[in-house]
């Protein structure tokens, strides 16, 4: 059943000389209940300014230029009993809500969507470490979201099922009286992930949530993940620049490059049958996609600026297998399952297929194997000069 | 009134001459030094023929009652008369004190007080002042005097007030107590016998003028700098005077009631009151006396206008007078300067030892700049020691010449080519043909002088230097802006060859005279004109008081006197005599204990030297007892002192008092210090108007 | 033809090569303080005061020696009685006599007086501003470097005192005890106003000094002034010029205050000499023409100081 | 629960003094080292040297400088501060009677500014780069460059001299016609300290403001600002609770800062408003050369700084737990 859907979505960045970045240009994927999903790819590809836009907390110059962000939940005061949307708020054509009960973020107000953060959707910052206020016990920090989504909630109760948070993600419940600067790194990220499920939101965003940590530690994270996924049932929208975490523990993801989506699908897919220059490209660049023998090879060039870009393919300034075509325009999201038996392209109508978009899709064969070859990257590396 | 004569018998320190000579509280230096006096005043000088305002009211029908606001612009420093220096201090605590002897301001009698009658002898005629050599014998009055405390008075709270003084010498009043030489009961006719060490014309204004204190209250206090009357059970001063301290924050608010008096008090009852014009007998008629203190002058007219206060301590400052003449509440009081102000020269320096030099230093001074567009017509030109309010005492008595106008009052007048700018070629030969006026009558750089009112010369009678003009040589001439063709040789060198420096005039910070400032200015540039170099050094009141009257380290100064006495004698003596000034003369050596830091008031050293003085006159002056021969005396050794020139009489302040006479009445006119020196008297006779 | 080409390029392009970047970096400065506004106001008041100063006669109608009614000196005649009482006079448009700001109660015309006197302000601000910087930059440099050691307790100790001897007072001691002269003004409020660059520059030295390319100067050997001066001090600048502009700021201020104190050198044409003739001669509340041009010019020096100082504080912090 | 160790507290309190001390010996050099003395107000012409002598020995200037020194050390160690020899009575005495108005004035202010100032501090930093923010910042920066005493004549000229509502000086109506009772005397003096409030705070507020935006510009940028508002909390509760408690914390630093420039700002006001506190005399006693009751007010404020700066690092431990003074000192 799917929790999230988002289509077409279109964010940009106000810049005072009146042009805009866009930061996401028409990415759509959905997210299933009980999934992760996982949204990967080079920092500045726009994954978390995507992520942050769902709940609307971009910063103050970003905006939601276009699209809809469906989420099968709604505001308390549109709910039934059931946390369903009632059917008069469907009826009526100011509010976004649609005929499967499903709300559009986008069209929130924010004053509106600041009852969906947390309750529906909570979200893991990116750097979870510095998340925690200094001068507030971390214990009041988690009661202070319980109270604000669940008013009707004693003090006492709230303080209770802090301490019951804590002790789940493993932190012995009477460090809730401890002020972050007393908590070690670890600690910090997991009463971050023990606030997170204060409310027990369906959507869980977890931003970059191992980057700052140590090897260990990123597992005992990954790990707590999971079980909290499993005992609370929620979804999980992971993001991160770490292809091999994803491979772990995403069921689909999609990948990013410069503000669009140029891959998805299921996660063994794109591992197994990756279908974009630019995922091969990235999972050259780690070491546990690829065999251990084989060299790193890193993409050559730089990500592009997505100030006003121009209509071609995001990618094909740094791509090996450019053509003419890529110029023109970005490719669409061409079903890869159907190109491979087919040979010809065709645009995906299912989000959750394995879509790719590239113009080259139909000579997956060859594209594989020459993003193999070191030769391929570094070559075009001389071109280029 | 008699009870401001313990304040008036000490001269205090004027800190600038003229217009703005009331500071701003904020300066502190008015608090100190007392720059009580001198303001200016609406356009004219007081009336002609300078009879006091007559309040021809039956005393029995004057209303009685009411509260006079009175707003002051500094706080006082004490309640403690024997330790304040401040007259803001004295016409709160002077309400409480009587004196021996009181004076009325009127005419500048003594008439009897406390003391209800005295005589004197003079032992010794040589006039010797190492010795034994006047007694003065003394009736107290016995009748129904009580303390403001409700103690009875007696004869032995006299003895004990002078034994006291004796022995503690209070800074203030050392000059009228050092003569002393003890007070006894008198075994023959009289109550009391006092002994004094010289012959003293003046003995009823300086040793009767001393507040009477009770004994039950000062025999404990062994330091007198330590008692303070605020803190003792009573709350305030104890004296023989009709009011009492009720409330006291010196910073903010005073005042002194009348009512728990009323009855008690007699002593304005006495009958010489009636026979002097202006004055009310029968006083006080109101309740009490309200002071608010002020942190600004702008502060104090301010609420002179808002009608807070109903007049203001002193004078009225020059920026309001038009303000308060369209008042129609308010009325402007004229009065005399008791004092004047100055610019005092040493002596003891080249070439300022030259009278003739001095006098060119008056010729160019700009009068007209400094009375009529900088004071706008609110001071009067200066010539005499004594201000104009002191007739008795002023050359012109006794001549045809006009007070003040009189062409011999005009000898040192500003020599001008055009107005506003100096004959400088005038004032030049004066010098370099060797001019001096001494009192003959001629021409003097261009002007006539017709001879001196009584006959006295100068100490000079010829120029003690060669002058001549040569090329401009000081620093200070040729980056002057006035750019002189010439500068001035005294005998045959630059003055800055022969000091060292320029001459250096010290005045005041702008802030607490700006108009001295800007007159300094103005006179410092024609000297240059001329090709004197003289530069100009802004230092605090205190500075100046040391660096004048203290180590006598100046070349010039700027300052003013106010509450001189009206009998010119022990003025004469304290601020021209040798006796008060230092002689720098002995080479100053460690150890040479004969120039001291002590503040002499004859700072211009004048009568230290062979060519100025004027002891002789002064000394005859002093032991004179006929007062008619004794302002003779005085007079010429007043005119004496013009012609030496050792300090130049800049002007008197026109005093301006203003007062709510809409409200008011009673209030006397035309006497020196209408709203300052006399305040007293003011008090006792002023009214609610019905 | 083409090596003498190539070295004559060399030559002129390794000039321009050096000086370019320096350019262009100036050239972005510039571009991002232009950006805020109240920098370019403040600069542009600081232009038209920089120009009163160098150039008064310029822009006054008169002379600071101008009087009323008589006019520019050499002054041959004097004001009648009622001349007199007419001044202060307010603004008059040449009838009887031209005066934009009205005069004083000597005659002079407010305005010059007020173009006249932006020279002393300025003057007093920027050297005052100058030398606390010259004190406070240096001892907070020393004091950051060696910090936690016994100089850096010593000049702490010291600026502890400082701190607890009250400004303006302490200023009235200073100007009492050596006269009052601008320049012993300036001494003044110089002597007493180091402390904040001190203890801010120390701050910005101490993180500075655990920043890596200070290490490895360190272990390059190279001696401590050559780290002090080359590589620590390049970067403290920036915010002592912004201490710079607000110390100036506060002189100009603290100047006005000691004369409304009576203690400024009165000759010296200033706008705190305006205002306390304004109080001195009693016209607070009756020539508003008096009263309020010189706090206005007063307020907008010190603010242009203020406006400047904020916004080059912007363009140097680097995390903008 | 205090967070100073009892021995660190013990140490910045012998610091405090030791500081205190040569302070007051700094002072004694400085205010020596001014021409001129007190005692020529007290030495007229008639005295002879004795009596001289006498008045030296009564203020104590007949010893040697070193000897004056050190009795004045060891007098205000036992808190005699000497007699005023202007005010003719005991220093203690006097500072009794005005460190108290001082404080009312001069502590009103400093609340007020300390809450305005941050509060709109808050604010600007907040929005900072809006058009709001940018116009009172400038506004604020134009006040900040007002002469404290010609601000207080405008007031003085807008609402005493034109519109008669609120006197100019004082700190009660002298002379009263009512009854003094807690009520009225309240009354009285809030409406006596109005207008010296109003000029002080009209400037005296944008110091704390200063500091307060640029911090909490820079705390808005803080990873718990961004949980705050994912949270769901709202606008205004994130920036009071989340960013601002945060900024505060450099602002007490600035307290101490701001406290000279309000001991400044109101050694010009209580002269201006004749507000009969320390600041008026500090100004009065060193033109008068009045040794003692300069040296004493300069040593109460001296005083009250070195006590604030000990205040600020306890309430810095109250505002940001993260400061532990006295361990690992």
């Amino acid at each position: 059943m799917t929790l999230l859907e988002v289509n077409d979505l279109s964010i940009r960045y106000a810049i005072d000389d009146g042009s805009a970045v866009h930061a996401s240009d028409r990415v759509s994927f959905s997210v299933d209940r009980g999934e992760t999903y996982g949204l990967v790819g080079e920092s500045g590809c726009g994954k978390t300014t995507l992520a942050k836009s769902l709940v609307h907390l971009l910063d103050d110059n970003g905006y939601i230029e276009s699209g809809n962000v469906w989420f099968d939940g709604t505001l308390p005061q549109w709910a039934d009993e059931n946390g369903d949307a009632k059917q008069s708020v469907i009826d009526d054509p100011d509010k976004p809500v649609r005929e499967d009960g499903k709300t559009d973020l986008a069209a929130l107000t924010n004053k509106q969507i600041r009852d969906m953060r947390w309750r529906d959707i909570a979200i893991i910052p990116q750097s979870a470490m510095n998340a925690l206020n200094p001068v507030y016990k971390v214990g009041d920090q988690i009661v202070e979201a319980i109270l604000r989504h669940e008013p009707q909630t004693t003090k006492a109760e709230a303080h209770d099922r802090a301490r019951d948070l804590l002790e789940r993600v493993g932190i012995e419940p009477d460090r809730a009286d401890d002020y972050a600067h007393q908590f070690s790194g670890g600690m910090k990220q997991r009463a971050v992930i023990a606030m997170a499920m204060a409310c027990s939101p369906d959507l869980l965003i977890a931003d970059e949530p191992t980057t700052a940590l140590d090897v260990i530690i990123q597992d005992r994270i990954l790990e707590e993940l999971e079980k909290l996924q499993d005992e609370f049932g929620v979804s999980i929208l992971v993001i991160s620049h770490d292809i091999s975490v994803m491979a772990e523990i995403c069921d689909r993801m999609a990948v990013m490059y410069g503000g669009k989506v140029m891959e998805s699908g299921r996660t063994e897919d794109i591992f197994g049958e990756t279908a974009n220059p630019y995922t091969l490209g990235l999972k050259n660049s780690f070491p546990t996609i690829t065999s251990a023998d084989q060299d790193l090879v890193s993409i050559p060039g730089t990500p592009p600026t997505l100030r006003d870009p121009d209509p071609g393919c995001r990618f094909r300034e740094r791509c090996p297998f450019a053509i003419e075509e890529c110029h023109a325009e970005h490719p669409p999201m061409y079903d890869v399952a159907d190109a491979e038996s087919t040979g010809r392209l065709r645009e995906a109508t299912d989000q959750r297929a394995h879509g790719s978009a590239c113009y080259r899709i139909d000579e997956l064969e060859q594209l594989r194997t020459d993003a193999l070859n070191e030769d391929t990257w570094t070559e075009q590396r001389i071109e280029s000069r | 009134m008699s009870d401001n004569q313990s304040g008036s018998s000490r001269r205090r320190f004027l800190q600038g001459t003229g217009v703005a000579a009331v500071s701003a509280g904020l300066a502190g230096c008015s608090g100190n030094g007392g720059s009580d006096t001198e303001t200016d005043s609406g356009g004219s000088t007081p009336t002609d023929d300078q009879t006091p305002t007559e309040n021809q009211q039956d005393e029995s029908d004057i209303p009685r009652g009411g509260i006079f606001n009175l707003g002051m612009g500094t706080a006082p420093d004490t309640l403690n008369a024997l330790a304040s220096s401040s007259a803001y201090a004295s016409i709160i605590y002077g309400q409480t004190y009587e004196s021996g002897a009181a004076i009325d301001p009127v005419n500048f009698e003594m008439h009897p007080n406390v003391f209800t009658d005295w005589d004197y002898e003079v032992l010794d005629e040589t006039g010797e002042t190492d010795q034994p050599n006047t007694e003065l014998y003394i009736n107290v009055r016995d009748d129904e005097l009580t303390w403001n405390d409700g103690t009875e008075f007696t004869m032995d709270d006299v003895l004990f007030t002078y034994n006291y003084y004796m022995d503690q010498v209070p800074g203030g009043y050392a000059a009228s107590i050092n003569p002393i030489v003890s007070i006894e009961e008198h075994d023959g006719d009289w109550d009391l016998v006092m002994t004094l060490n010289q012959p003293n014309s003046t003995f009823a204004y300086d040793q009767f003028g001393l507040p009477i204190l009770p004994r039950h209250r000062w025999e404990d206090v062994d330091d007198y700098n330590t008692y303070a009357p605020q803190d003792t059970d009573f709350g305030g001063p104890v004296g023989l005077g009709p009011g009492v301290v009720t409330r006291y924050e010196p910073d903010t608010a005073v005042e002194v009631s009348y009512t728990d008096r009323e009855g008690e008090y007699t002593l304005s009852n006495l009958s010489w009151r009636e026979d002097v014009p202006g004055i009310i007998p029968g006083g006080p008629f109101v309740d009490a006396i309200r002071y608010r203190v002020y942190s600004s002058e702008s502060a104090l007219h301010q609420a002179l206008f808002n009608g807070d206060i109903d007049s203001l301590y002193s004078s009225i400052r020059t920026s309001r007078i038009e303000d308060a003449q369209e008042d129609e509440n308010l009325e402007l009081i004229d009065g005399f300067d008791t004092g004047y102000g100055h610019y005092s020269f040493n002596l003891r320096r080249t070439p300022l030892d030259d009278q003739a030099f001095r006098q060119v230093l008056g010729f160019a001074f700009d009068d007209v700049y400094w009375n009529q567009q900088l004071s706008r017509g609110y001071e009067q030109e200066g010539d005499f020691v004594m201000p104009p309010g002191y007739t008795a005492v002023r050359p012109e008595t006794g001549t045809d010449q006009e007070l003040l106008t009189g062409p011999s009052t005009q000898a040192f007048a500003f020599r001008q080519s055009s107005p506003s700018v100096p004959n400088v070629e005038a004032i030049r030969s004066f010098l370099a043909d060797g001019d001096i006026i001494t009192g003959e009558g001629g021409t003097y750089a261009g002007q006539e002088y017709p001879g001196s009112l009584t006959g006295v010369t100068s100490t000079q009678s010829e120029q003690v230097h060669d002058y001549s003009f040569g090329p401009v040589e000081s620093e200070v001439l040729v980056n002057a802006d006035e750019e002189p063709d010439q500068e001035i040789r005294v005998n045959g060198q630059t003055i800055t060859e022969i000091n060292g420096s320029p001459l250096t005039m010290l005045l005041s910070p702008a802030s607490e005279s700006p108009q001295t400032a800007q007159m300094v200015e103005d006179w410092l540039g024609s000297l240059r004109q001329i090709g004197i170099p003289v530069d100009r050094e802004v230092v605090s009141f205190n500075t100046r008081v040391t660096r004048a009257y203290g180590s006598e380290d100046f070349d010039m100064f700027s300052m003013g006197w106010v509450n001189l006495s009206p009998f010119a004698t022990n003025t004469l003596y304290s601020l021209f005599h040798s006796d008060n000034a230092d002689d720098h003369s002995v080479v100053e050596t460690e150890g040479d204990d004969s120039n001291t830091d002590t503040l002499y008031n004859n700072a211009m050293g004048y009568g230290v030297g062979e060519n100025s003085g004027a002891d002789d006159l002064i000394n005859s002056a002093r032991t004179t007892l006929d007062p008619e021969e004794r302002n003779d005396l005085s007079r010429e050794a007043v005119e004496r002192i013009y012609l030496d020139f050792p300090t130049m009489v800049v002007s008197y302040g026109v005093q301006k008092w203003p007062v709510n006479t809409s409200e008011w009445g009673g209030v006397i006119g035309n006497i020196p210090g209408p709203g300052s020196t006399y305040l007293g008297t003011q008090f006792l006779q002023v009214y609610q108007q019905e | 033809m083409a090596t003498q080409q190539g070295d004559s390029g060399t030559d002129g392009g390794s000039v321009r090569r050096r000086w370019e970047p320096r350019i262009e970096r100036l050239k972005r400065g510039w571009d991002r303080y232009t950006e805020h506004r109240i920098g370019v106001v403040g600069l542009v008041i600081l232009v038209v005061f920089t120009l009163w100063s160098i150039i008064p006669g310029v822009f006054a109608p008169h002379s600071t020696e101008w009087i009323a009614y008589i006019g520019e000196p050499p002054i041959e005649s004097r004001l009648t009685a009622e001349q007199v009482r007419s001044l202060p006079h307010p603004p008059a448009f040449g009838d009887p006599f031209f005066a934009p700001l009205g005069t004083n109660a000597n005659g002079n015309g407010i305005l010059s007086l007020l173009i006249y006197s932006a020279k002393n302000a300025m003057y007093i601000g920027l050297a005052a501003g100058l030398l606390s910087s010259l004190v406070g930059v240096p001892l907070g440099l020393i004091s950051g470097f060696y910090g936690d050691t016994w100089i850096d307790e010593a000049i702490q100790r010291f600026v502890d005192i400082m701190y607890g001897l009250p400004f303006l007072p302490f200023l009235i001691v200073l100007v009492a005890i050596r006269g009052i002269t601008t320049t012993n003004i300036i001494i003044g409020i110089a002597v007493t106003s180091w402390l904040n660059n001190c203890i801010t520059v120390r701050g910005e030295t101490l993180s500075l000094k655990e920043r890596s390319y200070v290490e490895s100067a360190k272990v390059a050997g190279a001696s401590d002034t050559r780290i002090i001066f080359r590589h620590i001090m390049p970067n403290v600048l920036p915010i002592s010029f912004v201490f710079l502009a607000q110390d100036a700021a506060g002189a100009v201020i603290a100047q006005a205050s000691l004369a409304y104190l009576g203690l400024a050198d009165f000759t010296a044409n200033s706008w705190g000499i305006m205002l306390e003739n304004i109080k001195s001669q009693g016209y607070i509340f009756d020539a508003w023409w008096w009263l309020l041009p010189p706090g206005l010019a007063l307020m907008l020096m010190a603010a242009s100081f203020y406006f400047i100082g904020f916004s080059m504080e912007d363009v140097t912090n680097p995390q903008r | 629960m205090t967070r100073i160790s009892g021995k660190y507290l013990a140490k910045r309190i012998v610091v405090s003094y030791l500081t205190l001390l040569v302070i007051m010996s700094l002072l004694f050099v400085l205010l020596r080292s001014m021409p001129g003395s007190f005692i020529t107000s007290m030495i007229s012409s008639g005295m002879t040297a004795e009596q001289i002598a006498r008045i030296r020995e009564t203020w104590g200037l007949n010893e040697p400088l070193w000897r004056q020194y050190l009795n004045f050390m060891i007098n205000y160690q036992t808190g005699n501060f000497g007699r005023s020899p202007t005010y003719n009575t005991q220093v203690w005495d006097l500072m009794i009677r005005r460190m108290p108005r001082t404080l009312v004035l001069f502590g009103s202010t400093f609340i007020i500014g300390f809450i305005v100032g941050p509060l709109v501090g808050m604010y600007l930093g907040w929005w900072r780069g809006s058009r709001k923010d940018k116009s009172i910042f400038s506004t604020s920066l134009l006040l900040y460059s007002m002469p404290s005493f010609w601000i207080s004549w405008l007031f003085i000229w807008v609402f005493n001299y034109e519109l008669d509502l609120l006197p100019s000086a004082y700190m009660f109506t002298q002379f009263p016609e009512f009854q003094w009772t807690a009520f009225t005397v309240m009354r009285d003096v809030l409406y006596h300290i109005a207008l010296p409030i109003m000029s002080l705070t009209f400037i005296g507020w944008v110091g704390s403001m200063l500091i307060m935006r640029p911090t909490m510009n820079q705390v808005t940028d803080e990873g718990y600002v961004f949980l705050a508002r994912a949270k769901g909390l709202s606008e205004r509760t994130v920036m009071v609770k989340h960013a601002a408690r945060n900024a505060l914390i450099p602002v007490a630093t600035g307290a101490v800062v701001s406290l000279a420039f309000l001991i400044d700002g109101s050694v010009i006001v209580e002269n201006v408003f004749n507000w009969p506190g320390m600041g008026q005399i500090i100004v009065s006693s060193v033109l008068n050369r009045d040794f003692p009751v300069a040296q004493a007010t300069f040593f109460m404020l001296a005083v009250l700084v070195v006590v604030m700066r000990l205040l600020t690092d306890v309430i810095y431990t109250y505002l940001d737990p993260r400061i532990k003074f006295g361990e690992g000192e």
